[in-house]
């Protein structure tokens, strides 16, 4: 390791300075360490290690059969999903909610955050809206929402919606506030409109907290595909892993983890790969 | 039922449990279309949310168990119940009381043994609330009552030791008792002999359509006998409870193949009522029951919950 | 196109900011305003571009812009402001777009290539060095026409060296362009090779102390050590008290 | 509002350069506007024209009565919870799972996303799983933790605990690669110990990031509440709020999700109070 | 205790960021080193201090670093590098805290005594102006009793002014205690007002190009301007190039 390595280097030269300190001698060195350095491969055999163990352990019996799935088990209920095509009739109809669901509650944030961050009485009026609404745990408004949107797609895209909502509004217009004020001051001192400053400046300068807050925001809408789809979802990954639940299926639901958790990280690295696009004139 | 325009449509709750055959079967065997209507299924994961459904309109008819939601939704002026399904019948299996292994090591054989014990449920105000509740009381014993909101969750407590029992319909208590985690001590039938477990319901504006509830409970009534006949009487003999297996293994298990999912499909087999008959006795008792518990209002009225009018009634 | 500041009184909340500041700014000259930090020169500054009212007193635009001028007060800021997400030719561009133009594309060329970046026009900001953005905002500032143009401590984000070309730019600049400029600075040395008037502000409330007159040609200029040590005399102290003041309880 | 109101003076502004541009005329003003300001009244008003709204919509029968519940009822909720102390025996089983499970996931976050910031390997073994372990839905995994933690306070605790980990782990991190490099070399050139480094400058350096991450982290645990109930818990705001949607009874769900969302608000007011005091160091 | 650089090369991967220096730092004296951004002015002064290990050659120490020296080769940053959660006093403390000392807290306040910054000994650094925070840092420096303090760009965040304060401040030291010092600066006038030795090293990759040395006491030393012009003429190209290079592709 590069720090504890720094450290005895360090140590070292401590004693060579107090050592030598008569004779010319190079100066000790002490730098070094607290870099930010990774190394892919460590990933890999962390996962393969745990995967490793756990299949060890069931087989000798040291883990309960109860406590983990067989991962090789799992690999089959992966392999048994690719073959019937069962693995795209689940992720397909998650995936639109994902999407239209996400897309709804991205917009509408977006849009919202924007106008609190730009107005004032509009922040004053619904900052406490949203912050009163942030930590309202959305499952507990399952009962409500078959009322309101009925047990179709509509209540799916309107929970995961939600759950996109408050923290891309909460995101926006930190983002917004962030503006480089002196920007938007040059902007006014070269006469532009409020709207070419709201276009050309605020949006574009925002856009780096914007991207962020989708990062927490998408996450949260993945997290809600399995609240969602207990609402009368027969397909969807959600429901399988609520299924695969309800039969104590231990295979079948670290399954339908493990998609989920794939399509977290896709999405993550979906909206750093944009981050890398889109603000390229980032340092 | 002439009344009714062709190909009227209607949306019907299910969920995927062998007792809700009459529906699968009146929409197999074209009993919905011959009374005119044109019936798709919205199948559900759990009964809570079907009645729900009801109430906004989103689904027409279901059949579930009562549970204190579906009474403050009838209390709200929403849903009736108009019939009813699935019974406890002296005789013949019904569902059954389990114990944990642990529980039954330390002499937990029979229910009457479970005072001071742990009872798993899903929620308060749930047929496992009511059936524990009557249990108990008609054992003089005490249990604490432990929510766990999901059948999963419920299974994976008892069989780790962390309820003592609960009760469930044969053909889940029977897999789950397989193993040697979780043993079975009793029969509800034994504490309610007459117990009215689902019940028909719909909302109160389809109620009020004389001509489309009697036209779909026709229907389903048919099917109802076609199971009865089929699984129970085994009129047709084998032959008839495989082609009666293959048309419900279509809805219910259809991840297993049919030689795995069959004995699955016999296994829980249950009378459901002929003619949708209700137990009126029963659902007071239910009601009465919910009531003294605090769970739903004390003001709400048998007629405020069923509408006697479309089936044959016992007990009132 | 002269300015002319009458009477100019500032405030933030209780504290009095700048205190009866008189002054003119004549066509064609560069004015450069010293003072202590803190002083107001900043504010003043705002306030003669019309992005802040000012408390009593006003500034006060005397004649016509002259004709074509599409935005007669330009700023070049301290930190440049550039939009780093647009290029340097869209960075001078963003502020001839809110206005018809038949050839947008020509001026943007012609501006750059006066301050000699035609080379540079498809570049982003993060890859160009201090002074290379102080350039880019000076020919966004220039593409507008100006009447006045009014720098705050336009070379202070750089490095020495760099402030000393750009020096140069400015003075060459000036010789052929003959613009009218308020200059803010700390830097006495930029003061006397750039201004033909430079005003010494006193400390919080700023208030005129002196306006030093700077007759000698800007090109060919020294270092004037005479009239440099002559303003920091004047400044000296209270640069001192300035410095050793708590931002802050 | 300042803005709208800052257009119409530039609007008028051009009107009087173009016309007067003859005589001496005072420079336009053209700033104004942009500015983070709110009013604290806004908020109660937007509030009270909601609730106002529903109790008047609801008593006239434009809104159904299974859509929403009555305010005024809801409020004969909580003075019934108040006068029969029910409140309490709700409250408080919720506040220690929340300060138990929270504080256990906070800290094991801050511990590892610490450890994470300083050693390379660390980072690359373990990155990879916090990731992977982001977008999973702890819901999914309820019937897991009854067999690994029990139905009584463990899994709660445990639940609470592992919702506020990753995204603590996630902003620890984040905080430590963000603490200024020079001032870690200026520790170095001055020959200070590895240990003194971190703790005298890493963490202390880290502290606004982690306390953010905090907010996060707190606000998951609250919305987890409701989770972590679901598995046997008689007593407890999530309790109560599952209770009331199984029965369908909206007023007191409505109760019970104001009281989380009051809990919610609270929190990020005293995380909101820490980071004024400890932070005080902030410009 | 003296320097000497010995055929110092270093390059980060492919680019060579220094070539080939060798120099001789004489205990007592301040050698400045100058050249265009971006020459491994930066790089060449943290090697000196041991915080980056050179490609090839070496930076020697010849002789016993002074008796009580707690840290021979100190540095005082261009950005101050002040711990903003901590006080003056603290900051200070800081640097002494890893060592056994009798007395911490009667060094320190005999240190901000020294540097005349014992009435802000409780402030934080927010509340200080940038003159007094590298301020701070020159006393942070001074009480761990360096043998050589390492300087890079030390008044280059600061305003004129305040450079103009501080640079009196430096002399002032020197006077008194004669520390050694190498001194990183862009700023010519910096340079030959402070350096006893003026190192003007070539762009990228850096060489030596001259060394001035210059004989005038500290004190009474003026602008110098046949000096600096002198510097000026050896840079001035170099400085235009590198500012007009692209920072990448
Ligand atoms: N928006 C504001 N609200 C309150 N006080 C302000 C505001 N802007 C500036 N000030 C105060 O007004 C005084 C003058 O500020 P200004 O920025 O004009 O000074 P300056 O002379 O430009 O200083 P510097 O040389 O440091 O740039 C300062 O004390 C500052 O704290
Ligand atoms: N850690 C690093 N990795 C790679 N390249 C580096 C690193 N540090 C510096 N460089 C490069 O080495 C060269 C010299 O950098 P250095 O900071 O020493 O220059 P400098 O003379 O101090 O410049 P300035 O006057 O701008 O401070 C630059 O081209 C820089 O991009
Ligand atoms: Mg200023
Ligand atoms: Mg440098």
């Amino acid at each position: 390791m590069g720090e504890t390595g720094a450290r005895t280097v360090q140590a070292a030269a401590r004693v060579a300075a107090s050592a030598g300190a008569e004779s010319p001698h190079p100066v000790p060195f002490r730098g070094g360490g607290f870099r930010i350095t990774g190394n892919r491969w460590a990933g890999f055999v962390v996962f393969a290690l745990l995967i490793g163990g756990i299949e060890i352990g069931i087989r000798q019996g040291w883990i309960g059969r109860l406590t983990f799935p067989l991962p090789s088990e799992v690999l089959d209920v992966f392999r048994q999903l690719w073959v019937t095509g069962a693995l795209w009739d689940h992720l397909l109809p998650s995936l639109s909610r994902f999407a239209v669901g996400g897309a709804l509650g991205a917009l509408a944030g977006i849009g919202i955050g924007t106008l609190i961050g730009l107005f004032g009485l509009v922040r004053a009026g619904l900052v406490p809206v949203v912050s009163a609404l942030f930590p309202v745990p959305k499952i507990a408004l399952l009962p409500l929402f078959v009322i309101w949107f009925g047990i179709g797609e509509g209540s799916k895209y309107a929970l995961i919606a939600l759950g996109t909502f408050t923290p891309m509004v909460v995101a926006t217009y930190g983002a917004v506030d962030n503006v480089d004020r002196t920007l938007i001051r040059m902007g006014q001192s070269f006469g532009l409109s409020w709207w070419s400053i709201v276009r050309k400046i605020v949006l574009p300068g925002a856009m780096p907290g914007i991207l962020s807050g989708l990062r927490i925001g998408l996450a949260i809408a993945i997290i809600l595909l399995v609240a969602a789809e207990m609402l009368g979802a027969t397909y969807g990954i959600g429901a399988y892993i609520l299924e695969a639940g309800s039969l104590y299926d231990l295979e079948r639901l670290f399954a339908g983890v493990v998609i989920l958790s794939v399509l977290g990280v896709l999405t993550s690295s979906v909206i750093g790969w944009i981050e890398r696009r889109v603000l390229r004139w980032r340092t | 039922a002439p009344a009714l325009a062709q190909g009227t449509k209607l949306k019907v709750g299910a969920l995927r449990f062998t007792s809700h055959s009459p529906s699968f079967i009146a929409l197999e065997r074209g009993y919905f279309a011959e009374a005119g209507l044109d019936v798709e299924l919205e199948f559900f994961q759990a009964a809570q949310p079907m009645a729900v459904a009801i109430a906004s309109g989103d689904v027409d008819y279901a059949m579930t168990a009562i549970s204190g939601g579906l009474v403050n939704l009838a209390d709200k002026g929403a849903i009736k119940v108009i019939g009813g399904a699935l019974s406890e019948e002296p005789g013949i299996d019904g569902q059954k009381i389990l114990a944990s292994d642990a529980a039954f090591q330390e002499g937990v054989t029979a229910p009457g043994a479970l005072d001071g014990r742990r009872f798993g449920m899903t929620t308060a105000g749930s047929s496992f609330h009511y059936m524990g509740s009557k249990m108990a009381k008609a054992e003089g014993i005490d249990m604490t009552f432990v929510p766990l909101q999901k059948v999963p969750a419920i299974i994976g407590a008892l069989k780790t030791g962390q309820i003592d029992a609960w009760s469930i319909v044969p053909h889940i208590a029977k897999p789950v008792a397989s193993g040697p985690e979780v043993h079975m001590i009793g029969s509800v039938v034994d504490y309610l002999p007459d117990y009215q477990v689902t019940t028909i319901f719909t909302s109160t504006e389809n109620a009020g359509d004389r001509a489309l509830t009697e036209g779909y409970l026709g229907a389903v009534t048919r099917g109802i006998s076609d199971y009865n006949s089929a699984m129970i009487d085994r009129a047709g003999g084998e032959a008839g409870v495989d082609a009666m297996v293959d048309l419900i293994h279509k809805y219910v298990y259809t991840d297993r193949e049919r030689e795995r999912a069959a004995p699955s499909i016999i296994n829980g087999t249950m009378r459901i009522n002929e003619g949708a008959t209700l137990n009126v006795a029963s659902v007071r008792d239910q009601l009465e029951w919910f009531q003294s518990e605090g769970l739903v209002d004390a003001g709400i009225s048998l007629d405020q919950l069923i509408d006697g009018s479309f089936v044959e009634t016992v007990g009132s | 196109m002269d300015l002319r500041i009458e009477g100019l009184t500032h405030r933030y909340g209780e504290t009095e900011v700048l205190s009866g500041i008189d002054l003119d700014i004549p066509s064609g000259r560069i004015v450069c305003i010293v003072g202590p930090s803190g002083c107001g020169k900043s504010t003043l500054l705002r306030m003669i571009g019309g992005l802040e009212r000012p408390s009593a007193g006003a500034v006060v635009q005397v004649g016509p812009p002259p004709e074509g001028s599409l935005n007669p007060l330009t700023y070049v800021f301290q930190d440049f402001a550039l939009l780093p997400w647009r290029s340097v030719a869209g960075n001078v561009s963003l502020a001839l777009e809110d206005h018809r133009l038949v050839d947008r594309a020509g001026r943007i060329a012609d501006v750059l290539a006066r301050t000699r970046l035609s080379d540079f026009a498809h570049a982003l900001p993060r890859q160009l060095s201090g002074g290379m953005k102080q350039r880019v905002a000076i020919a966004r500032a220039l593409a507008v026409d100006p009447a006045v143009m009014l720098m705050d401590e336009p070379l202070s984000a750089l490095d020495a060296q760099t402030r000393e070309l750009l020096m140069d730019d400015l003075v060459g600049l000036w010789e052929r362009e003959r613009f009218t400029a308020v200059y803010v600075t700390h830097n006495l040395a930029e003061a006397v090779r750039l201004g033909h008037r430079v005003v010494v502000l006193s400390r919080r409330p700023g208030r005129i102390r002196e306006i030093v007159e700077i007759d000698a040609e800007l090109s060919g200029r020294g270092a004037m050590e005479d009239v440099q040590a002559h303003l920091w005399g004047l400044m000296r102290d209270e640069a001192r008290a300035a410095d050793a003041e708590l931002v802050d309880g």
